[in-house]
């Protein structure tokens, strides 16, 4: 259980850092949810049932989909997917 | 311990976001990972280790884990997602003027 | 001056960082405070409320209103995305996704259904309430306007439709909150209308019904957010 | 026991609901659901004044409400002692008459508008009213998510701009303030503001320092003090006149009362004296003032010029505040009333004269002297309260500001103080004489294609009017408001009675 808390919070670490840096929006939300994830099997294991079902539904599930209409409207008309960052 | 720099690493990678990303959705992702730092923080400072806060007939009540925190943590949870979506909507909105979701656009987040 | 800019804002980053990790190792690492909240709800939640979920007895319960406020967080939301977005082009449909996907999802959304009328009615039993249960409400018809296209959505639930089920949400929660007043009460007592034995599904007052006013309440509210925000993509497929 | 406390959030909110259920079948039903609500809600606050007159004039006034039947500190408590009163009294007096210029500015074309003005009176009250520290943060949530679509209200670009800033600024303070939250329950394990109160003392230094720091930080950055106020200007220049006079005049002055009830009655001032913070704070608000009234004289916009002064404004009250003498904490309260008075006025007379300009610059301000006489006339009563003459209400609150400044030795205050007065002269003297400026030959129709043309142009003058009339009428009597200012600094400096209230009996 040890092992696995401390895996969860590296890989917890790393989408963060991930989903920050990529440059492609699309990903940065893949890993955003892949966050959120993994929130909640970290509130499963600290005994918090109910906040886990409520970050799977809303934090994993409905701010994706928010997002990806956010992206599909911001992108149109543009010729690039990979904006460039100056 | 290693729970309080989880919190803080997140807290400002999310921070990171905000004052350097050049791209608006970003900023909104380094605040849901802000939030994101702040519950799971929470949740794991008020853990006594025991069970989950839900009788099922054979728990002694002292067993149980603190209901409070987690309460609270779901307000702030429905709280952080509509903050989210709104701030998504203005995104959008924004993008139909200037076509181009950089925050210099709008005259950057710290100057006037 | 970006590079300048970036280091700075690094630097300042971590200075804020050692003192946050600092500060927060110096806290005092027990909590057993005599007479904090969490030893009367675990003693005597039961007794008081009916509820075997902790948290949904603070939810709905002791801090109702907190919930209350919660819910109208959500309103506000739904209000200002739609006032912004309110004036473009009505929506018009996509042709959704493939012959299978449809198909499947048509057998499926009836089980999501009843997982969300699940969550919101076993709120005081199990893990979840009408939060969580809403928003699954929600997300079905999200996937009406992804797979179907939003036109379908459109004739299923109405804009109107679903303001009006908002609405009577909200004022569902409300009116259990007046119900406390004129039964010699305080706003949002707990009333005594479902007392079946504790455990059993009829039980915990009114914690079921504000459970129900709420989920339909966030469902709703979602469906709207989400509703509003798809309009502009959907008009330009079909310009293709 | 007292139902009026809660039902001063419930009839806004109620009515917020109700709204987009009455338009899906009337139009006119909504106009009648408004002014009723309106006027309802404003006759309870009155209410709650008429019926307490004898224990208000005996400083014996205390209000309180167990939602839901749970005692404290289980459940939520809802409290109001003289200092409640006060703001709500300034929160339900201004919002009438907003209301009530809405209608006349905006029309009656725009039903979401209604809403969110509705929410928002719903949360300040929440917010005054609230006897826990988590529903305070709830509350100070609904405020800043519903005052963001009025502020992106004209859906132009600047609007829009104005309102990702502010969101951005806002949520960031939420999250300190939930930090803060955070710290409060694992420390002590309660959320009600009396028991925080009772034992907040126990806790050692440490802890108490992280606590204050954050709600500091929280608070600062959604009032938009000095290191964060790069959202405030735009944000209140942005959005319609009545949406500006509602942020620049009452929200911040809510988020006042939210910085008095915490660091004096619920921490208690002794915690910013231990760790120094007053100091901080003190030099960072003057900072504030100067910063404020430097801008505003570099400013070209009419409306931005205003929102600055707001920053000044804001940074006097709270250095004066945090000397903790019965004067200061008397002279800042005051200038809560005279600020809001004059800047609500201020900017009703500007919305009305803006729709008759090409824009909002000083040069396109030439001649409106000549149009709209008795406006401008108000316009410029008005800027004469804020530089401070006399007999305006102006004067007085920086005749006790100054006053305080100078009892307690606290000499740069004072110098800041008169010369944010000059300042104030140039930056509206400019304006004004503008104003007079005759009018060279302009485009034929000067009258710009506008959002909201007047619906009801009558019912904007007559609102522009009260106010202006109350900046001076109160300005003559402000001795009357001395009286229960004294019971609201009794509250301030006595936790022990905002304890004893709400814990006892």
């Amino acid at each position: 259980m040890i092992i696995l808390k401390y895996l969860l919070l590296i890989f917890v670490m790393a989408t963060a850092y991930l989903a920050i840096t990529f440059e492609e929006e699309l990903i940065s939300i893949i890993f955003l949810s892949i966050f959120s994830i993994i929130l909640t099997t970290l509130y499963l294991i600290h005994n918090a049932p109910d906040v886990a079902l409520a970050e799977a539904v809303i934090g994993a599930g409905l701010n994706t989909a928010i997002f990806m209409t956010v992206i599909s409207q911001v992108r149109e008309g543009k010729d690039s997917i990979f904006r460039e960052d100056d | 311990m290693i729970n309080n720099f989880v919190f803080v690493v997140l807290f400002l990678l999310g921070f990171y976001a905000i004052l350097v990303k050049k791209n608006l959705i970003k900023m909104v992702i380094g605040l849901n990972i802000m939030e994101g730092s702040i519950f799971f923080w929470f949740i794991t400072l008020t853990d006594r280790g025991k069970m989950i806060p839900i009788v099922n007939g054979t728990q002694v009540a002292s067993q149980l884990n603190d209901p409070v925190p987690q309460a609270l943590i779901l307000t702030g949870i429905v709280i952080g997602a509509s903050t989210s979506a709104f701030l998504l909507t203005l995104i959008i909105e924004l993008d139909k003027f200037t076509s181009s979701t950089n925050p210099d656009q709008i005259g950057g987040m710290i100057e006037d | 001056m970006s590079k300048t800019k970036h280091i700075f804002a690094v630097l300042i980053l971590s200075l804020l960082g050692i003192t946050l990790l600092v500060s927060l190792s110096k806290l005092p690492n027990q909590f057993e405070y005599a007479n904090s909240i969490y030893h009367h709800v675990v003693n005597n939640s039961i007794t008081e409320t009916g509820s075997l979920n902790f948290v949904t007895a603070i939810l709905y319960d002791y801090r109702a209103y907190d919930s209350l406020g919660e819910s109208t967080i959500i309103f506000g939301a739904v209000s200002g995305i739609v006032l912004l977005l309110s004036r473009k082009t009505l929506p018009v449909s996509s042709h959704g996704l493939s012959f299978i996907v449809k198909r499947t999802f048509g057998m499926l959304t009836p089980f999501i259904f009843l997982f969300g009328i699940y969550i919101i009615t076993h709120g005081h039993l199990s893990p979840g309430g009408g939060f969580q249960g809403g928003v699954i409400l929600g997300a079905i018809s999200i996937i009406f306007s992804i797979v179907y296209g939003s036109e379908f959505d459109y004739k299923r639930y109405s804009p109107t439709t679903k303001t009006l089920l908002e609405t009577s949400g909200a004022l569902l929660f409300i009116g259990l909150g007046f119900m406390g007043i004129l039964l010699g009460g305080n706003f949002l007592m707990n009333l005594n209308i479902l007392n079946a034995e504790v455990g059993s599904l009829l039980s915990a007052g009114s914690i079921p019904f504000i459970n129900i006013g709420i989920g339909f309440k966030i469902g709703a509210g979602l469906a709207i957010i989400f509703y509003s925000m798809i309009q502009k993509t959907f008009k330009e497929e079909v310009d293709l | 026991m007292n139902i009026t406390l809660i039902l001063l959030i419930i009839v806004p909110l109620v009515t917020a609901f109700l709204i987009p259920f009455v338009d899906v079948f009337s139009n006119k039903a909504r106009k009648i659901l408004v002014a009723f609500s309106t006027l309802l809600e404003f006759s309870i606050g009155i209410f709650v004044i008429i019926s307490n007159y004898s224990s208000i004039t005996n400083n014996s006034f205390f209000l309180k409400y167990y939602l839901g039947n749970w005692i404290p500190p289980i459940g939520i408590t809802l409290s109001m002692d003289m200092l409640s009163l006060f703001f709500s009294t300034l929160i339900s007096f201004s919002l009438l008459f907003i209301v009530i210029y809405s209608i006349g500015f905006i029309g009656h074309h725009e039903g979401k508008y209604y809403v969110l003005l509705f929410l928002i009176w719903a949360a300040m009250h929440g917010i005054v009213l609230t006897g826990d520290i988590f529903n305070l943060d709830v509350f100070l949530e609904l405020m800043l998510i519903t005052s963001a679509p009025l502020v992106a209200f004209k859906r132009d670009r600047n609007g829009t701009e104005a309102a990702i800033k502010y969101m951005f600024y806002g949520t960031i303070g939420g999250l300190f303030v939930f930090i803060g939250v955070v710290l409060v329950y694992f420390n002590l394990g309660t959320l009600n503001f009396a028991d925080i109160a009772q034992n907040f003392n126990s806790l050692n230094i440490f802890s108490k320092k992280l606590i204050s720091v954050f709600f500091l930080l929280g608070i600062f950055i959604k009032m938009g003090v000095f290191p964060f106020h790069f959202w405030l200007s735009k944000a209140h220049s942005a959005c319609p006149s009545s949406i500006s006079a509602l942020l620049s005049g009452v929200i911040v002055k809510v988020y006042i009362y939210v910085f008095i009830r915490l660091f004096w009655n619920v921490f208690g001032y002794n915690i910013l004296q231990q760790t120094g913070l007053n100091k901080i704070i003190f030099v960072v608000a003057l900072i504030s003032t100067v910063m404020g009234h430097i801008m505003a004289l570099n400013e070209n916009d009419v409306k931005r010029m205003l929102a600055y002064s707001t920053i000044a404004n804001l940074g006097m009250i709270i250095a004066v505040l945090v000397i903790n003498t019965k004067l200061a904490l008397l002279a800042g309260l005051l200038h809560v009333l005279s600020h809001l008075l004059m800047k609500v006025s201020l900017f009703t007379t500007t919305g009305y004269i803006l729709q008759f300009t090409p824009g909002h610059k000083l040069e396109d301000l030439k001649g409106v002297a000549y149009k709209n006489v008795l406006i401008f006339t108000g316009f410029t009563i008005v800027a004469g309260g804020m530089i401070g003459l006399p007999p305006m209400i102006g004067f007085a609150s920086k005749w006790y500001i100054l006053k305080a400044f100078i009892k307690s030795g606290y000499n740069w205050g004072s110098v800041i103080t008169i010369g944010g007065s000059i300042f104030a002269f140039v930056y509206y003297i400019r304006y004004i004489i503008s104003g007079f400026k005759k009018l060279s030959l302009g485009p034929p129709e000067r009258f710009r294609l506008i959002l909201s043309v007047f619906y009801r142009e009558r019912v904007v003058t007559d609102i522009a009017f009260i106010f202006v009339i109350a900046v001076i009428v109160v300005g003559v009597f402000y001795k009357v408001a001395l009286g229960p200012l004294e019971g609201a600094i009794n509250v301030i400096q006595n936790p022990s009675l905002y304890i004893e209230g709400i814990l006892g009996g």
